[in-house]
């Protein structure tokens, strides 16, 4: 651990949840010191910033990439600031050009949160002033839904989960013809664009299965009718339609 | 007529309420009242409401108290709830409208093979609501009627054209995205 | 107060209208009246109705009426209404939607650039609400599905139209004076 007296337990992992993103965590830093926005000290922000992400990692977060790109920005801004003035100089003026753009991403953001804390507010009240719903009155007719393309896709998802879920039952036989299974690839490659090749192997099934599967996945290609794709050696076989 | 605050406070309470309100569910509202001053207070509360609001009245009802409307507008009430827009769909019909709009031209079999489900009832509703239209028949055995999309569909969902339906694909990054 | 029939018929119809109540809704079930005439009556009704009602009060909301409680009494329902699970939505899903609230229509990358957070997009928890919906693609490189809100975001938070929101500029301003 730094010499950073840090509280154990979950009032610590709570305070974290507070900074859900890089610029969160940032704007924290920033408005916590009572700091200019537009006057940001790059370099005692940089080290306090770099600070937060060692403890997160001594706390064994994974620290999602994001956090390490504005670090990167803020290293780049710190050690650019170092450097001698030169007016004209091209360094210095996109160095300059970072720290605005790094000032705008935050100035932009901060205005999001406050528009959120202003839903929230909307939310919290409006929440509680719903009228009684009219169930009594529908009891009588089928459940209707009001459909948008979300709906669509998601039904049509759905469809595509079940007919996985009727594989594995399928599969708990314990004979397996070709055609069979033939008719099987087919059947999931008409709901998915693309199976992965290890999906057979989540089934947990016997050693005749996969060697099936195998000789249909051939027989398929031969006729046609799917491509295999492996980018590497060790990656999955992607199983597309033609 | 109500000028104090708690029975206000109380109707506000059995306008949201969605079941019966009972007494100690108020209370728990209400800690420093006792059960006894909340019942009066209540009482008092439904006969002045019901004397003079005509529309809405409150009535004991399963151990609580609840707000509903009066029966005698109740023909009222279910014309304005049959003339609601009726741009809903059951979620069976919706069903086989993603299967043909994903997979057209396709017959009724194969939505039939997709669904895992044998009936033809919400392919009429489709047709009926113009969301769907006949694409001549495939060339195999049986001959079988394709189906396929209209501009209506197009027009309903708010799409420009079917290009913009979101692929299955998208939607899996949607889901990842949201639990990731 | 209200003898005459029609108000009060009314008033029991915006009781249990799920949704904001409109005047070509109203025409449907009182088809021998006109619009201006419905209006008329629907308009004294509600200036009357929220002048002697102090728990619930009739608004304009989305477009349409409204009967909800009167806000102030906020505090004491959800009180009442602790002990079920919260539908609020989470402070995340909240900053995705007013990021597509003010940037509408909007794309998924365009949002994770604001909010500065790649995969935890909440997307589709707000159109699992429907309080967003897809607006077509953008016609630049992959054409990503932009995002637009929908009217049930306008009801959801209780305003008549997207107009009613408080500017961007507005945000500004608030934080430079807390800083200032």
């Amino acid at each position: 651990m730094p010499d950073l007296a840090v509280p154990e337990g979950e009032g610590y992992t709570v305070q974290l949840d507070s900074f859900e993103g890089p610029l969160d965590l940032l704007l924290h830093l920033i408005r916590q010191q009572e700091i200019d926005i537009y006057q940001i000290p790059i370099a005692q922000i940089t080290d306090q910033y770099l600070r937060y992400l060692e403890m997160m990692k001594d706390l064994n977060i994974t620290i999602a990439g994001d956090f390490l790109v504005i670090a990167a920005t803020l290293i780049h801004i710190k050690s650019g600031m170092l450097l001698p003035a030169q007016p004209g100089s091209e360094l210095n003026e996109e160095v300059e050009r970072s720290r605005q753009e790094l000032v705008e991403q935050l100035l932009e953001h901060e205005k999001f949160k406050q528009a959120a804390q202003m839903l929230f507010e909307r939310e919290t009240v409006e929440l509680c002033v719903w009228p009684p719903d009219e169930s009594e009155f529908q009891a009588e007719e089928e459940e209707l839904i009001s459909a948008n393309v979300f709906d669509l896709v998601s039904a049509f998802h759905r469809m595509a989960e079940r007919y996985k879920d009727q594989i594995v039952m399928e599969m708990e036989g314990e004979t397996v013809s070709l055609a069979e299974k033939l008719g099987e690839i087919r059947r999931l490659l008409k709901v998915q664009k693309e199976v992965l090749f290890s999906f057979f192997f989540q089934l947990k099934i016997s050693r005749l299965h996969l060697a099936v599967t195998f000789m249909a996945l051939l027989e398929l290609t031969r006729l046609r009718e799917v491509r295999l794709i492996q980018k590497d050696l060790f990656e999955d076989i992607r199983i597309l339609a033609c | 007529m109500l000028e104090e605050a708690l029975p206000n406070q109380i109707l506000a309470i059995l306008f949201v309420a969605k079941e019966p309100l009972t007494l100690s569910e108020l209370q728990e509202v209400y800690p420093d009242t006792s059960v006894e001053e909340l019942k009066g207070k209540l009482d008092s509360l439904v006969s002045k409401f019901n004397s003079f609001q005509q529309a809405v009245e409150i009535r004991q009802i399963g151990g609580g108290y609840r707000m509903t409307t009066r029966p005698h507008h109740h023909e009222n009430i279910r014309t304005y709830l049959k003339t609601r827009p009726s741009a809903q769909l059951s979620l069976a019909a919706l069903e086989t409208l993603a299967v043909i709009a994903y997979k057209q031209p396709v017959t009724l079999p194969e939505i039939m093979d997709i669904r895992g489900i044998k009936g033809t009832s919400t392919i009429h509703t489709l047709l009926e609501k113009k969301l769907i239209e006949t694409r001549g028949r495939k060339k195999v055995v049986g001959r079988p009627i394709m189906y396929g999309t209209t501009k209506q569909f197009i027009v309903h969902f708010g799409l420009n054209d079917l290009s913009e339906l979101p692929t299955l694909e998208e939607f899996q990054e949607i889901l990842s995205q949201s639990t990731g």
